[in-house]
């Protein structure tokens, strides 16, 4: 086996970037290696790619996509990706980041930009408590689970992301784990032909923290639990779709199109110069 | 049909599946077994050797059973890992 | 419900005026029994106006005559004495009912399957016992009473179950009538065993040409619903409204599909294919064969790296354009509501491995008939070259042996019926492909009894095949080139045989399916000991069977060749047709009236009905019989402790009459035999039709199901000093009434208890399953009690009238 | 996305400054407007709203003034120029991402008018306290540049100053007005589009493969590449070298980059600050003044000389980065410096600083009505006798 060949997805990596920070088993490297999947198998312009993160341990991502691609402060991604987006339409902007970031601080954000239906897939890998800081509990920490914070349970309940994002507004709802890769790569895929605001939970293990206080210890273990608890059903009410030890419900909840912002926006502006034009 | 199916078929041979190539970038491994855990068909298991990092990548058991599926290179969090189809010239 | 009879009931004894009709039968009744003396015996009986014996009571001017004996006498009730009510009490009561007589005051005395066949050598027993059978008939007969028959609809859909060529035969035949069929086929596409021959005998035609058109016929037509893939898995109701639950299983493939087989060529696990019995290699993804219906492929998530939910492997789902494959196709349950079925599960074939002087499974060459179809068949794995598998070489010798799996105690005894013409066949074909083969057939007999089959005999003889008589007792193999030595002796010649042949052909037997038990405790049918489904008469009903409203097509009901298939498809869809034009079906007056002021409400009937068709209200001390759901087992009636239940036609007083009837004379010597209709009633007649002879002193009461069977009725019998009783039902789990029987034993072991409580000697009373086809086990039991009667004392007889009297019934 | 020239406005008008400074940004190139309405700098969202789409360009209402500004770089790093609007508190929620602009050099313009804090305060009413924080606002150490207009026509004139400076050397750029500049109404004149000043930002002229975005030219500032143009760059709001890559615990890396983020705009200093100068040649007494407190100190320092005292007026266009030297060198040819303020003392810590001996005496003005003449005057006198 000679290794000076080249792994297929190579070219979508930033290679002075390399290796990437992640732990062992940290289920980023899986998005990452989806998201490349993905864009590879698009072939869209990696020149037209704009890979937009927040802070995090994912925050980290788009430093290793070999796309443009910018690392904003806490929360912030969404927003700035906004900015790219309306700015220069012909981009395909995308959010990576994860769920403190879009949540937490940024939850503000993320609703708006859902109900605006900006052209914008939203990609979120949720470990369910804030990796980067150390493991302290996160909007997405079960009720019960321990972290850095929550030394005796949690007592808040969680977020449901995909119901939250359901309810926003978005036309494209979806959630898998890292363990179901190919799924994952097809939803990307989607979302990044999807007119619209789209969101994409992956359910991701955090061996070293979360999985560490919660009986996982190894990335395996988180998996397995991935594999067990996991079933599909497309379609799902995302209200009845809450995350327990016992049941993850995946699939894609919400597929719909709604006229996106974008799509209005250069509308209204044609309309408006139009009528100059003619005032002449 | 309960009739007991014990022949080899008659195609057997003619039959050509891909046989693959598997390539194992061990340095870039951080030891999380993804690989060897959900291969179907079990063509992976760990090593012996440590590699830069200090943890055993994995090693090809078994390479004539890979399907080529490409599963290990999906999952793996370190693109450490990818097979190809191997050119033998209809050697193989 | 049931709104009462216009015809004014008798109320008082004097009105009763029965006409009694002691039939000849030819000398299949007269030969052993003295039909004369019989009849001068009924004319004394009370009630009785009028007796006469007959040469054929059930010819025209036999009826004719008892037509116009109603009309003249007045007759109010009728008794023929004559062969079993299961084959002739329709054709009387519909006489009765001409002569404007309610058919329900019709009854039979069984005095030839039950009688005359059964004691041919005795013939004053066999009489005396007529006589017994007559006072019976009469005393019940008596105390019959006019009845309205209620209606029920019938939904006029129908399902077929099996997709081979009887049940698309029975499902085109239906559709092309105007019914919606559902078509159920358990295997991915219709086709059946079919599909798999080359040719056809005795016409010789390719077989898939034919079919395939029929096949696609069933998959477009608009009445006709494909269920492939798909198992029943449970059936409630009866006839004319059956609930059907059907599990659809997942194909994994949606009808985007367009089989252009891109998926299976990426596809990279193989295994050996089923249709082409191995000798072929399929993908997990697949059709399993050219012409499938519906074309859609398949995975087989057995063999598939797709585990849960999770996709390892998407090479088909990469391949597809048409986006059709779908790995989260759940199974699902649908329910249909349908009038009729048609049961055409067909058969299997038979194993040889297990013959192990044969070498199947061992000796490359020797392979099996069905295998032989898949090399022959130019769409086949060899291409149509009948090649050897050891060395792919077409031989210049084969030798084809008959009756493997068949007409043996190795395997089955019964003769599977196409072998031999099949194997004609497959000689024929090999010399038309490769003149200069020598053939050898060897054989036990050769049947060639069909449209045609002999002459192709003749001409496989013409044409050189060898024929020898005697199978060879083993079959040796040539280590260096796998050429086979059969052994063996040639019985007509009278002498030994040592055969060297290049390839044998075993000609397997057809068996019945390993799921035939699951098919038949769904639809509560009969099998015979073979296996295979009983029909409800032989003759007369050949693809009815005892349930209301199925009916059987195919090798499900008996080895036979396509032709047969077809035609009993054909007879099945047109039985069913019937029914279903009809749209309404009268259920008989045998279920029970609720006799109000004696009901406490204690739903003890309830809890025993099997068909959940009486509802108790203790709130507002209701019980209400659910009339369309019931099918008059009787099971509640014995339950009642408060004889608030009268089972109309089987009440508690006719059956009292006719114990009282038939213990009138040297009871102490007497069997008393509750047999039920279906099972046990069918093996006594069976064992009729067979002429098994057995003791004359048993005398049979028929109820519906032995679940009808009281225990007071059998303590009354041993009250009226019976020597032994018999108790008699369907085998338990194949009850006609789903589990009634299981009432049945536990009152019976109750009743044992009882009498060891009261010192009497339990073996009197003897509890036994029958199935309609064992006549023989019927015939051995009453022998076997014979011996219990011999050996009851006087004491023991006079200790249980003491003991039992308080069960008979006051007398006013 | 260049405003097309019809739809930019000439010639003589009547508007108020926060009219003004929307124009100005449309002259100036703006095409994205990310903002929260806030009082008093509503009107520029407004007024951005109605004629960024008439120039094709994108006005956009966020959900706060956090995801404004992260838009606004959002938007520029996309090759747009980009602007936002607001008043002291959404300035103060502003400067985390005017933290991000700085790190990641991102050409913007934060116009603030200012009015009276803290907190809420007083919506309605001027002020000049948020000096300090456009300058110190966020966290760690960095500069930016900040502009004060006195007259709708500044409001014009700076907004497209700040623009450019912005451009030139990639960094946020504020134009700190007062509640009453911006809402004055006066008479503005736009020259000809020809006419007008309007510089873009430098474009790399290495190859994708020898890019580096953050390595400067001899003036301390990068090239910049903008997304999608295929240099597939990436810029972090960590500590990173030239190339980009995170290096958050180099001292030597935090030490070049930080170092020269101040360094681009302290050694430009001369070339970016502007100032004006009035009777200031012979003058004993100077006062310094900006924004609006410079109107009522001109009229102070005329009516002073009426009196025969010798006063002159210098007034600050810029207030970041501070023109130490220039105030240095008026504060040793003059005997005092007079410094009105409408707060409790925030630039006049700088003048005091660069006036070394010279006496300065600082005139606070809170509550939202401007320094009336006489009050300077009389500090004028006081201090000349």
């Amino acid at each position: 086996m000679n290794e000076e060949l080249l792994h297929p997805l190579e070219g979508f990596l930033r290679e002075w970037m390399m290796p990437h920070i992640w732990c062992e088993g940290c289920g980023n490297g899986i998005i990452l290696n989806c998201f490349a999947k993905a864009l590879s198998e698009l072939n869209l312009d990696p020149n037209k790619v704009v890979v937009v993160s927040g802070i995090g341990c994912i925050g980290r991502i788009s430093g290793y996509t070999n796309t443009d691609s910018y690392h904003t402060t806490h929360g912030r991604a969404i927003a700035f990706a906004i900015g790219a987006k309306l700015a220069k339409p012909e981009l395909k902007v995308v959010v990576i980041s994860g769920d403190g970031d879009l949540f937490a601080i940024g939850g503000n954000h993320f609703i708006h930009a859902a109900r605006r239906n900006i052209d914008i897939p939203v990609i979120c890998a949720n470990n369910f408590n804030y990796g980067m800081t150390g493991g302290q509990y996160a909007p997405t920490t079960p009720l019960d689970a321990w972290t850095t914070t929550t030394p005796y349970g949690n007592i808040e309940h969680p977020f449901n992301l995909v119901h939250l994002a359901a309810a926003s507004g978005a036309v494209y709802v979806a959630r898998w784990t890292t363990l179901h890769v190919r799924r994952l790569t097809e939803s990307i895929k989607k979302a990044l032909q999807k007119e619209g605001f789209s969101f994409i939970e992956v359910i991701s293990p955090c061996p070293e923290l979360y999985g560490r206080y919660n009986q996982m210890r190894t990335s395996l273990d988180m998996m397995s639990w991935f594999k067990e608890a996991s079933e599909v059903q497309h379609h799902f009410d995302p209200a009845k779709a809450e995350i327990t030890r016992s049941k993850i419900v995946l699939g894609e909840f919400v597929d719909i199109e709604k006229p996106s912002y974008g799509r209005l926006l250069r509308e209204k502006i044609a309309q408006i110069q139009g009528k100059m034009r003619g005032g002449e | 049909m309960p009739l007991r199916i014990w022949r080899k078929p008659l195609d057997a041979d003619k039959i050509k599946i891909p046989q693959a190539e598997i390539h194992i970038i061990k340095d870039r491994c951080k030891g999380c077994g993804f690989c060897i855990e959900f291969c179907p068909r079990e063509v992976l298991e760990t090593s012996e050797e440590l590699n830069v990092r200090g943890v055993h990548p994995p090693k090809v058991k078994d390479e004539n059973k890979c399907t080529l599926c490409h599963f290990c290179a999906a999952v793996c969090p370190d693109f450490a890992i990818f097979s190809i189809e191997k050119d033998c010239g209809g050697g193989c | 419900m049931q709104e009462k009879p216009s015809q004014p009931k008798p109320n008082s004894e004097e009105d009763i005026r029965i006409g009694v009709y002691v039939c000849h039968c030819g000398l299949n009744i007269a030969g052993s029994v003295n039909a004369e003396e019989v009849a001068r015996f009924a004319a004394t009986l009370p009630h009785v106006v009028v007796s006469k014996d007959n040469r054929y009571i059930c010819s025209d001017q036999g009826q004719e005559l008892i037509k116009s004996d109603i009309q003249e006498h007045k007759l109010n009730r009728v008794v023929v004495a004559s062969c079993s009510p299961r084959l002739h009490e329709p054709t009387f009561r519909r006489a009765c009912e001409e002569a404007g007589l309610n058919k329900y005051l019709f009854e039979m005395a069984n005095i030839r399957e039950q009688c005359s066949w059964v004691h041919l050598y005795e013939k004053e027993k066999a009489t005396e016992k007529a006589k017994d059978l007559v006072r019976m008939a009469v005393a019940k007969a008596a105390l019959l009473e006019p009845e309205e028959e209620s209606e029920v609809p019938i939904i006029k859909k129908a399902m077929v179950i099996g997709g081979g060529v009887a049940g698309i035969q029975a499902a085109l035949d239906l559709a092309d009538t105007g019914y919606q069929v559902y078509l159920v086929e358990k295997e991915p596409s219709i086709g059946g065993r079919m599909a798999q021959l080359d040719k056809t005998f005795p016409t010789m035609d390719c077989s898939i040409c034919i079919l395939a058109p029929k096949m696609s016929d069933a998959g477009r037509h608009p009445n006709i619903e494909l269920l492939t893939n798909s198992e029943v898995t449970e059936v409630k109701g009866y006839i004319g409204n059956f609930r059907v639950k059907v599990l659809k299983k997942p194909r994994h493939v949606t009808e985007e599909c367009t089989a252009c087989g891109d998926c299976a060529r990426v596809c990279p696990i193989t295994t050996p294919n089923e249709f082409d019995v191995g000798l072929a290699t399929r993908r997990a993804i697949y059709t399993p064969f050219a012409q499938a219906v519906p074309s859609t492929y398949i995975i087989d998530r057995n063999l598939c790296l797709n585990k849960e939910n999770i996709i390892l492997c998407d090479k088909c789902i990469k391949a597809c354009e048409a986006r059709a494959i779908d790995f989260d196709m759940k199974p699902e349950t649908v329910e249909l509501e349908v009038g009729t079925i048609i049961v055409a599960t067909g058969a299997d074939v038979y194993d040889p491995t297990s013959l192990a002087n044969y070498g199947y499974g061992k000796f490359p060459n020797v392979i099996t008939s069905l295998e032989f179809e898949r090399l022959i068949n130019a769409g086949g794995p060899s291409g149509g070259n009948l090649i050897r598998p050891s060395d792919m070489q077409i031989p210049d010798t084969v030798a084809f042996i008959q009756c493997v799996g068949s007409r043996s105690d190795k395997g089955h005894l019964y003769c599977s019926n196409v072998c031999c013409m099949n194997t004609i066949k497959d000689s024929l074909l090999i010399k038309e492909h490769w003149p200069d083969t020598k053939i050898h057939v060897f054989y036990v007999d050769i049947r060639a009894y069909g449209k045609g089959f002999e002459d192709l005999y003749k001409r496989a003889k013409k044409e050189g095949v060898i024929f020898i008589r005697g199978l060879p007792s083993e079959i040796h193999e040539d280590r260096k080139i796998n050429n086979l030595w059969l052994i063996g002796e040639n019985t007509l010649q009278k002498e030994l045989y040592k055969v060297n042949v290049g390839m044998v052909i075993l000609s397997i037997g057809i068996e019945p399916r390993r799921d035939n038990e699951l098919v038949q405790r769904l639809l509560t049918l009969s099998r015979n000991p073979d296996g295979f489904f009983m029909e409800a008469h032989p003759k007369l009903r050949p693809v009815d069977t005892p349930t209301g409203g199925v009916f059987l097509a195919g090798c499900a009901e008996s080895p036979k060749d396509i032709k047969d298939s077809v035609t009993q498809a054909s007879a099945a869809a047109a039985r069913a047709g019937i029914l279903m034009a009809k749209g309404r079906i009268t259920a008989e007056a045998i279920t029970p009236e609720l006799i109000a002021e004696n009901c406490t409400v204690c739903g003890l009937c309830a809890r025993v009905c099997p068909y959940n068709a009486i509802s108790v209200d203790k709130e507002r001390k209701k019980t209400e019989i659910i009339e369309a759901a019931c099918a008059g087992c009787g099971t509640c009636g014995a339950e009642c402790p408060f004889d608030a239940l009268i089972m109309r036609n089987f009440t508690d007083e006719q059956i009292y009459a006719q114990i009282d009837a038939a213990t009138e004379q040297d009871a102490d010597k007497k069997i008393m035999a509750f047999c039920c209709n279906w099972c046990s009633y069918a093996g006594a007649d069976f064992a009729g039709v067979s002429r098994m002879q057995y003791p004359t002193n048993v005398r049979i009461i028929r109820t519906m199901c032995s679940g009808r069977v009281a225990p007071k009725f059998v303590e009354s019998a041993f009250a009226r000093g019976t020597a032994a009783v018999l108790v008699s039902g369907c085998h338990l789990g194949d009850c006609h009434y789903i589990n009634a029987n299981y009432q049945t034993k536990r009152r019976v072991e109750k009743l044992w208890k009882k009498m060891e409580r009261l010192g009497l000697n339990k073996d009197r009373l003897q509890l036994a399953w029958f199935t309609a086809a064992e006549g023989e086990k019927f015939a051995s039991k009453i022998k076997e009690m014979q011996e219990i009667v011999k050996n009851v004392s006087e004491e023991e007889i006079e200790k249980s009238k003491a003991l039992l009297a308080k069960a008979l019934p006051e007398k006013d | 996305m260049t405003p097309e020239n019809r739809a930019a406005l000439t010639g003589k008008h009547f508007m108020n400054g926060d009219f003004a400074s929307a124009e100005g940004a449309i002259a100036a190139g703006c095409g994205f407007f990310a903002g929260y309405p806030i009082t008093p700098a509503t009107e520029i969202a407004e007024r951005m709203a109605r004629r960024l789409p008439e120039v094709g360009g994108v006005y956009i209402q966020m959900e706060d003034e956090l995801g404004s500004m992260a838009a606004v770089i959002g938007a520029s790093y996309a090759g747009v120029k980009s602007m936002t609007a607001t008043s002291g508190p959404g300035f103060s929620l502003m400067q985390e991402n005017i933290g991000l602009a700085a790190m990641t050099e991102t050409p913007c313009v934060i116009v603030d008018i200012m009015r009276g804090g803290p907190s809420t305060g007083q919506p309605t009413m001027a002020g000049q306290q948020d000096v300090m924080q456009a300058k110190w606002g966020s966290h760690g150490d960095y500069e930016i540049i900040a502009l004060a207009p006195s007259s709708v026509q500044e409001m014009f004139d700076l907004t497209i100053e700040a623009f450019n400076l912005s451009e030139i050397y990639r960094v946020p750029v504020m134009v700190l007005a007062d509640e009453i500049v911006g809402h004055m109404s006066e008479r503005l004149v736009i020259p000809a589009p020809e006419a007008i000043n309007v510089v873009n930002r430098k474009r790399p002229q290495a190859s994708p493969e020898e890019y580096f975005p953050f390595k400067p030219d001899e003036n301390l500032v990068p090239p910049m590449a903008c997304f999608g143009e295929g240099y597939r760059f990436y810029a972090t709001g960590l500590t990173h070298d030239e190339r980009g890559r995170p290096r958050t615990s180099s001292a030597e890396a935090q030490q070049k980059l930080v170092q020269r983020l101040c360094d681009k705009i302290r050694q430009n200093t001369e070339k970016i600050v502007k100032i004006k100068e009035t009777m200031l040649e012979d003058a004993e007494v100077v006062v310094i003044a900006y924004g609006i407190s410079s109107r009522s100190a001109l009229s102070a320092v005329r009516k002073a000389r009426e009196r025969g005292i010798k006063a002159g007026l210098l007034r600050l266009v810029t207030l970041w980065p501070f023109p130490d030297n220039h105030i240095s060198e008026v504060a040793t040819r003059v005997r005092a410096i007079v410094v009105p303020e409408m707060n409790c003392g925030q630039l006049v810590r700088e003048v005091e600083r660069a006036a070394k001996e010279t006496p300065v005496t600082f005139l606070p003005k809170l509550g939202g009505e401007p320094h009336r003449p006489m009050e300077i005057l009389k500090a004028i006198r006081r201090v000349h006798s």
